[in-house]
């Protein structure tokens, strides 16, 4: 398992590469399916046109709620291996912001444990987006369809 | 560190209040609701910083305002989070 | 878009890379989530200890209904681009089998596309799968939970 | 290619007919119906080859058993498909 906040680029190879050795070492033969995320600044929101997006985080705190929140996801859906990797600082429009792997027996596990990761992420991991438009920095708003997202965050560990 | 708080705050909290760290006189707070409250009545900045929804963290571990504080603790403000 | 059959190993960055590329040409900035399932070969089934496996294929007939898949499947979720590339031919222990890649502006849309486009995939693309046990060679079965299989294969085109 | 139908089998079907490909006359059959009765009863590896769930396909398109056949078609039989 890993769990990251990092600064620079990542390589979907390495990543990949490194989910599916730490599985095979530990349940070799037992992985049928691996299912990744990776999510990438896009050139627009609601508004219009932007040029990147600067992500601030809560050092040492983000790090232990992405490691809680990963095995966590490990653990709900059996997962033979998870990884993840979520990058902070100043990006580019097309830039990769965050990675996810998740390694099971079946498909179903995987591609659930790695939709479950991400809306937890999204709700329970301290990292805070601002967008750079023409007129000016914004710090993205909590979407009227995440208003629960702070009685989600402060319940990270409910089983359901 | 023996009446000290350690305050920290995040993205719009951080901006509006003017203050990413802080050290605080513990003295006669008892809950983090007792320094949301000072800290609203410190400026306007900060009472502007704390109107809208603010999480807030224990020792970097989620909590609510009734959650008790003690001297050497490390107390975080920040709106919801926005990562992903 | 891809949609391929193949009998060589293929490369995880290699379709990433191809598939992103494609799906910037078109639709630059557009793309903020991608989702990629990669099956792998297990070394056991239910009654025990498997020595890879063999996938028999419809040349021709193959290669267009996983074709029209890929299609159906971007225009049903508005995808901004997918690959999916399939294995034949004799395939050992671990060994990569398929490998699906969806791009989208949101996350939900490549999620739900790619698991949509696996669960067809296994009902309507032609692809038999054959087991080296120790005691023989043995045709995997239609699952009990696959029984409406052949219907749904019969109608590989219905919206829903 | 006048009175020929080109019958092609995979998988299970393929193994136990012992036929992968083959021509098939014409003459009286009007559809794949008729086309699996003649080769059910063309001998007991046929029979049991055709005896489970089985999948047609006339020209590389899905069919069901009352599709009408014509010279020069090209048509499968197989069982329900496994991949992925």
């Amino acid at each position: 398992m890993y769990a990251r906040i990092v600064t620079n680029d990542f390589s979907q190879q390495g990543l990949y590469d490194e989910l599916l050795a730490q599985a095979q070492q530990e349940h070799a033969g037992a992985v049928g399916a691996i299912v990744t995320f990776t999510g990438l600044v896009r050139d627009t929101n609601a508004d219009g046109t932007i040029d990147g997006i600067s992500l601030e985080h809560y050092p040492g705190m983000t790090e232990t709620a992405l490691t809680q929140l990963a095995q966590d996801t490990m653990d709900k859906f059996a997962l033979r291996n998870i990884g993840v990797v979520h990058r902070v600082g100043r990006l580019h429009n097309n830039e990769q912001i965050v990675w996810v792997g998740c390694c099971a027996s079946h498909r179903k596990s995987a591609f659930d444990a790695a939709c479950y990761l991400m809306d937890f992420l999204k709700k329970s991991v301290p990292l805070w987006k601002k967008e750079f438009a023409a007129d000016g920095e914004y710090w993205v708003e909590v979407k009227a369809s995440d208003e629960h997202a702070a009685l989600a965050w402060l319940t990270p560990k409910e089983k359901d | 560190m023996e009446n000290i708080l350690v305050i920290k705050t995040f993205a719009q909290v951080r901006e509006v209040s003017g203050e990413g760290e802080l050290e605080f006189s513990l003295d006669a707070h008892k809950t983090i609701a007792d320094v949301l409250l000072s800290l609203k009545a410190k400026n306007d900045k900060w009472a502007l910083a704390l109107d809208g929804t603010v999480i807030c963290a224990k020792n970097q571990q989620l909590c609510t305002p009734d959650t008790p504080i003690a001297a050497g603790d490390e107390v975080a403000f920040f709106p919801p989070v926005t990562g992903g």
